[in-house]
């Protein structure tokens, strides 16, 4: 498909503007001017409108394809959020900081504060803040709180501890606040190695960031030991929130023992992806962090008025411009207000119900590197098809030209071919029995026809893809301009 | 489906699950129908304040929006995607964040770009990281006229490294760098201007870059990206990094959020760059298609010492940037510019022309000015809200000296009408 | 793919409704209670999300594909047009019919009525109704005040005369109004042939009908003619609007002599077709059928307000529910206020220009049947590809293949072997050549391998239908109920 | 182009059309941007009164429509293709047809359905005239209890035809038949009904299906398809044809268009039906396909002897009425039903409890009720009007004799609340 660029011709209008009802005003002088207009496309409202329409339709999407992405909660999005936050759409952010402006934004206000209320009943923290914007910025400003408050304790804290099972924005985003990193091996149990746990644990330790369950699909058994443990060296417990499709209304990372938790609305709480963003991710702490929030914060005052505070001293400061990404908020409050109580204990229900249905329906084909029950997602490996020379990505490939979006193949790491399968809670079982169908055929081929895969997938636009010529190249922008 | 996996119930599913660590409560309301909650919205929304003529912009700003980019980022196939780790099937969204980073580096001039990061704001921690990584340096100086807010975020980002954050206080009335220039020495790794800056103020960093280049270190550009369609872009002024909001560029006020950082840069810092790249490539045919890129830069492969921590980043609406920017093209993107421009003079006139009022910037501005009042400017501003109007952004909460001071913003949304209506509401406030 | 019907589950709930705020009350007797409930879809929200999404995948649409249909004006469907009709969703139109209820809907009322306004400048007449809610509606109700005019005046009226050339609904709506028809055959220059149509002209004939630019994209030089002829008898001549698209600003056909018209604001004023409706069919009439417009009649008062008149002694009646397909005015009402006075004679001018250049492009290839330069749309021929055995219909399923929805192949019903192209002024050059090489290539595989045709399309959902067994088994609904 | 067309100026396109027939006038305005179109738009919208709480129906009615009906309908590829008759590229159109055609035999209890017709008046004189054609006689009898603008509608489809149209007047409280069968002869081609009729009560037509049919003639009931959810279908009640407005399945207000006519009728009569149809088909490979078939019915083929002029229909609003009934299911749009059922029933004895207020329907009724005041009807709608209630529709106009009835209309949208402030503001009204 050509480029919205290659369709470009130059001096075609596109949308048109009102015209100025002011006089012109006196240019800026020559060396403030951009020499030239930046070439952008130059195309009619139609071939714009058929350019991405067709393009749109390159895309698998979970409106289109059962998308059972491991770690990613790929769930149905509900089309009346869109409509909820639609009604907060016109609201300028600025008002809310300008000299009594919060007065003209009780309604944005209440809603962010309430959101945070209900989460805090969810993960059993005290307090949230909204302000991260995606589940990686959560685990940053976390992780900078945890830091703020060893700081002000005047621990000297150098490490923080992750599993080798961990997402890979763990490590990154203790990293960022600058900490120095102990990944601990995954035990034979699949879950982190308590006694090689026992050994890192040290007074220089300033968190531990577990994901639990975690992304083999397990719930740790030792999971308060281990947040014990680290208390006892006061360093804190972060709770990875990817996961927490599994547990609602179940387990609050709370009352578990955990000290921080970011959520990611755009995984648990149904907002759709958008094709890599925008996230969410609030960020929930117990008390003793409180003082370490990002500013301003949006309290509630004892006459039911929302109003913003900003004197916070101990705060780690603005880690980003304003309340958080505000639509993706009020999407994801939709969701936690149509379903309510009942509504959200039945989602892990059903999430782990749909988990451990696939699971069993596959074992036999598939190695289950940990067997054992699974919470929402579970994670084979395809070794056994690996011998024949069938990769998982390979079986990813046949997967989508059946029509499945392929479940996570990459991760985690410590799987060999992994396969690492998320249903949710919002795929019929009629799809779920179509995807089980079409993977026990894959295994089958896989037997007895293992050359087939290589050229695969045929169905697509576009078959696989020479990623090095890609790296090597690195041509990341159209044409010289 | 209990029957396949082997339990009586699904409670047994949870069993792994030690009582003792059960939750504690659960204590929230019982669910409602679509039609209720959209009720509920509809009240809740109500009670902001309806139809403010706003004259405030600080990083946000009320710009017209195409329908088109409603309707077309809609499409259920960009909008329940995921990121595009399979690529056969995802080169919808590839395609299109190629052709945003396109558009991105020819609006910046330069020549390259990643596939968004979070805001404005997080896009300038990371240039200021990325330059520390670049130069290997751990000084880096900044102006005070750069958005309070923006420099918040950076010494927040900041403040657990090893680095040392030099504020250069802004001078608002006469636009000079030499004071930037003056803290310029081998140690510092980057220079991080804005341009146009908190003030408005539209300047000419030549020389900076120079400067900074000499002493081997970089120049960082945060922009306002409506102003590149008329304002010099960061590449022809020497910057290494350019960074901006995207959320002008089609993405709804939307109380703050979503919008997208944009992120550009010269070419031989690509490695460097956070956050996803897509690359061009071709598949086992010939055809041309699209991946992700350089992977091995991002946290999923590189874990703790990827460029940084980003994994999602806010691709949504910098596809809504690249369909608002494709459905005005070159030429209305200029115009639109222009209209801003052109309704800010008519309004930095006005204003100026008030007794006792003064504009402060000394040379050129872009769609926002800043002026001195007779009075203070936050009493001035909770006045006229209740009279449904936002004024602007008064300084003395960001510059305690500039208590009299307040950045008005003008965007083509603006009618003339409103601006005179405004103009006649503030010589009410003043004489009061 | 399965129907939704198929992917039911008993007992699978769908959208939730709020829950009753009052008693249940005492139920129907059982004679006047169903005695089940009615069948419908059990699915999922997700699941009838994704079946109609992909669903709507398997249509070719003018936002996904170049389409045109002659006779019909497929032209982009701008999107601002639709979020112009959204303001005016809420409104109840029998609030205007209670007593002082206009006032209650002055916007509504002033929408429809300056859209007629509209109209009649557009079009030369000098009252519009905008109640008729598709063309063929329009023109039934449009011959409807044909025959109240004729009654009033005590003429004794049995004929309608059209060319043969026009479209079914122009005989079809004057049969509903109780006329018998004349058909008046065409000439070799194109036109209605005029010595046919003096012998055919009586004092028994009470409108002739004619579209012009007529069915074969020509605009008939003798039309005052025709309509001075028919005004000797008495007779009103009507003027089919589908085709005027093709001289907006350029032609009036209340200056020429036409004294009836309806218009299709779904062709020449931009408003999706939405697979064959809604439309709307606005009629405009010269002064002397004002009084038996239907009603109620929407009017202006002195001091700009609207009002309903409903006290119409003359009027046909009402041929619709309330005041029109009212969203469909609205959108074709934004469309006008959009492009305005010069973007609509824009309109025609460009329209025009594509029409006569895909023509001069491919009358080498394709027999034209009347060669001269053609207005909107042109007509080929296909006989001579037919000569290899290779129709319309084949080189129709050949474009599909290739991504272009075919030209209308099926009329009009005078040409053999019909290809009836209308390229409509939304379309870029580089769209008009791509679709010009395509055609050029079906020409040239004609010649070259004319059974390649027989398969086509190959690259669709389905391959070509069995259409006599469709109309053989009649299966117009799924399953037993 | 115009090298390739052989002419230098577009002007010469336009030569064949002779100078004395060109416009002699086109007085519009200038063209604006969709901004300033936009704005226009929204400042009249809002000169028609907000937020009035409605009770009026008349046909047309204010139900809840859910998000998806929008969302999946909005999908360009329904909305901006053409009639489908070129079918192996428009089977989206035709299944989602079929889909539709089955759903509206299911709910009005017959075999074969139409893919719509332009509302629910029209579908009537399109009955009309089809019973008209199966029993070729001409004479129709219609109660007066149908919508009186149905019945217009259908006198002014029949004024130019040689057929005489019966109407019974309608005999308010005693929903008795006897009238209705007194005029069944063997000259009658159908007898036109409704149900629940324009009162709102629901009747047994099962006696008078009898004897038209003895007599040779059918029957036609006009039916409220929300009512399907929980009243006796047309086919149970022993109807040949049944018809009806589309609106309340999913398709909003909008001031009283698009929504769609519904036609069903027995098997026998497909022939006869007027309008599109979609028939189930296999391609060359036995894969099942949708076309529309049956087209020798139809204008564009049979011309003057088509069974209707229709062309154009409604395929859009019929496609959301497929929509919404499948995403409430066969549950909740009984549901739905029964919540309209009770809400009236509750408005309904409150009421009746009024004083001097007299409930005037005999027997059941649903969603709607006819009730008599102790003043005229029209003056205290209007009264109430002012206070931002539209209280039903009153008869006066339609029934000369019943100046002092009104029906009202409660669906599942109305609150309790809202219907006991309803109650309270009646009352006022009536001790003024």
């Amino acid at each position: 498909m050509q480029l919205i660029y290659e369709q470009s011709i130059p001096g075609r209008p596109g949308v048109s503007l009102p015209a100025s009802d002011v006089p012109p005003a006196a240019g800026l002088s020559a060396e403030l001017r951009r020499a030239e207009a930046a070439v952008l496309p130059e195309v009619s409202e139609l071939d714009l409108v058929r350019h991405f329409t067709l393009l749109s339709r390159r895309n698998f999407s979970v409106d289109t394809n059962f998308y059972p992405l491991g770690s990613c909660t790929m769930k149905y999005n509900a089309k009346a959020i869109e409509e909820a936050a639609r009604a907060f759409v016109p609201y300028h952010p600025m008002v809310a900081l300008l000299p009594h402006g919060a007065s003209y934004c009780q309604g944005s206000l209440a809603l962010a504060y309430e959101l945070g209320r209900t989460l805090t009943e969810i993960t059993g923290m005290d307090e949230v803040t909204t302000q991260p914007l995606a589940g990686a910025h959560g685990e940053m400003t976390g992780i900078m709180m945890v830091a703020a408050y060893h700081r002000a304790k005047g621990n000297k804290k150098r490490y923080v501890v992750v599993p080798d099972s961990s997402h890979g924005t763990n490590p990154a985003s203790a990293a960022m606040v600058g900490y120095e990193i102990i990944t601990v091996p995954t035990a034979a149990y699949g879950d982190m190695d308590l006694e090689r746990f026992r050994e890192v644990m040290t007074d220089e330790v300033a968190a531990v960031m577990m994901t639990c369950p975690n992304t083999l699909g397990l719930f740790n058994p030792h999971i308060r030991e281990i947040c014990d443990l680290a208390h006892d060296h006061d360093a804190l417990v972060y709770y990875d929130g990817a996961n927490l499709n599994a547990i609602l209304g179940k387990v609050r990372p709370g009352d578990v023992g955990f000290d921080v938790i970011h959520v990611n609305l755009h995984k648990t709480f149904g907002t759709p992806h958008g094709g890599g963003g925008p996230g969410s991710g609030p960020v929930g702490v117990k008390k003793e962090l409180i003082p370490f929030l990002p500013g301003p914060r949006i309290v509630r005052n004892d006459d039911g008025s929302y109003a913003l505070e900003s004197a916070l001293p101990e705060s780690i400061g603005r880690t980003a411009g304003f309340f958080g990404n505000f639509g993706v908020m009020a999407k994801a409050y939709a969701y936690m207000v149509m379903l309510g109580r009942a509504g959200l204990i039945q989602v892990s229900e059903q999430a782990v119900l749909s988990a451990n249905y696939v699971m069993s329906r596959l074992k036999d084909l598939y190695e289950l590197p940990y067997e054992t029950s699974c919470m929402h997602e579970c994670v084979f490996s395809a070794v056994r098809q690996a011998k024949n020379g069938v990769h998982a990505i390979d079986i990813a490939k046949f997967l989508i030209d059946r029509g499945f979006h392929p479940p996570t193949v990459y991760f985690p790491l410590i799987v060999k071919e992994a396969i690492m399968i998320e249903p949710t809670e919002t795929e019929s079982k009629e799809t779920l029995d179509a995807f089980i169908a079409v993977m026990r055929e894959a295994a089958e081929l896989a037997e007895r026809d293992p050359a087939a895969f290589a050229t695969l997938p045929q169905s697509m636009p576009v078959s696989r893809l020479d990623e090095t010529k890609a790296a090597r190249e690195q041509n990341v922008c159209f044409g010289s301009w | 489906m209990l029957d396949a996996i082997g339990v009586t119930s699904i409670d047994d599913l949870f069993r792994p699950i030690a009582p003792g660590l059960r939750a504690k409560s659960f204590d929230l309301p019982d669910g409602m129908s679509e039609f209720e909650m959209l009720r509920t919205f509809q009240e809740l929304a109500a009670k902001n304040a309806q139809h403010l003529v706003t004259f405030v912009g600080g990083g946000y700003y009320d710009h017209l929006i195409p329908t088109v980019v409603d309707h077309l980022t809609g499409r259920a196939e960009f909008y329940t995607a995921y990121t595009p780790y399979q690529p056969e099937c995802a080169q919808g969204t590839l395609q299109a964040l190629f052709e945003y980073q396109t558009a991105i580096c020819r609006l910046t001039g330069l020549d390259v770009a990643n596939a968004s990061l979070y805001d404005g704001g997080t896009a300038l921690a990371e240039a200021a990281l990325m330059a520390l990584r670049v130069t290997g340096r751990r000084r880096l100086v900044i102006d005070g006229a750069v958005n309070p807010f923006h420099r918040e975020i950076v010494r927040t980002y900041l403040a657990n490294l090893d680095v040392e954050l030099l504020e250069i206080p802004p001078k608002l009335g006469l636009e000079d760098d030499a004071r930037l220039r003056a803290a310029i020495d081998g140690s510092v790794a980057a220079v991080l201007v804005q341009n146009p800056n908190f003030f408005g103020s539209v300047s000419d960093f030549r020389r900076l870059a120079d400067e900074i280049h000499a002493a081997g270190g970089l120049l960082v550009v945060s922009t306002y990206p409506v102003s590149l369609g008329l304002v010099a872009t960061p590449g022809e002024m020497g910057a290494d990094i350019a960074v901006g909001d995207g959320q002008s560029l089609g993405n709804p006020l939307s109380f703050g959020g979503p919008s997208f950082g944009l992120i550009a840069s010269r070419k031989e810092f690509i490695r460097n760059l956070p956050g996803r790249i897509i690359g061009e490539t071709v598949d086992r045919h010939g055809e041309r298609g699209f991946v992700l890129t350089l992977q091995a830069r991002e946290q999923h492969i590189k874990r703790h010492k990827a460029t940084s921590n980003i994994c999602s980043n806010q691709s949504l609406c910098a596809l809504r940037g690249l369909i608002f920017l494709s459905s005005l093209g070159r030429q209305g993107f200029a115009e639109l510019a222009r209209l801003n421009y052109d309704k800010a003079e008519y309004a930095k006139q006005a204003l100026g022309r008030l007794s006792g009022v003064e504009v402060m910037n000394g040379g050129a501005t872009f769609n926002e000015f800043t002026v001195c009042l007779p009075k203070d400017a936050a009493e001035v501003v909770a006045g006229l809200l209740r009279k449904g109007v936002a004024a602007g952004v008064p300084l003395g909460s960001y510059y305690p000296d500039m208590g009299h001071c307040l950045v008005v913003t003008v965007t083509e949304k603006r009618t003339r009408e409103e601006i005179d209506t405004f103009v006649r509401q503030l010589e009410g406030a003043l004489c009061n």
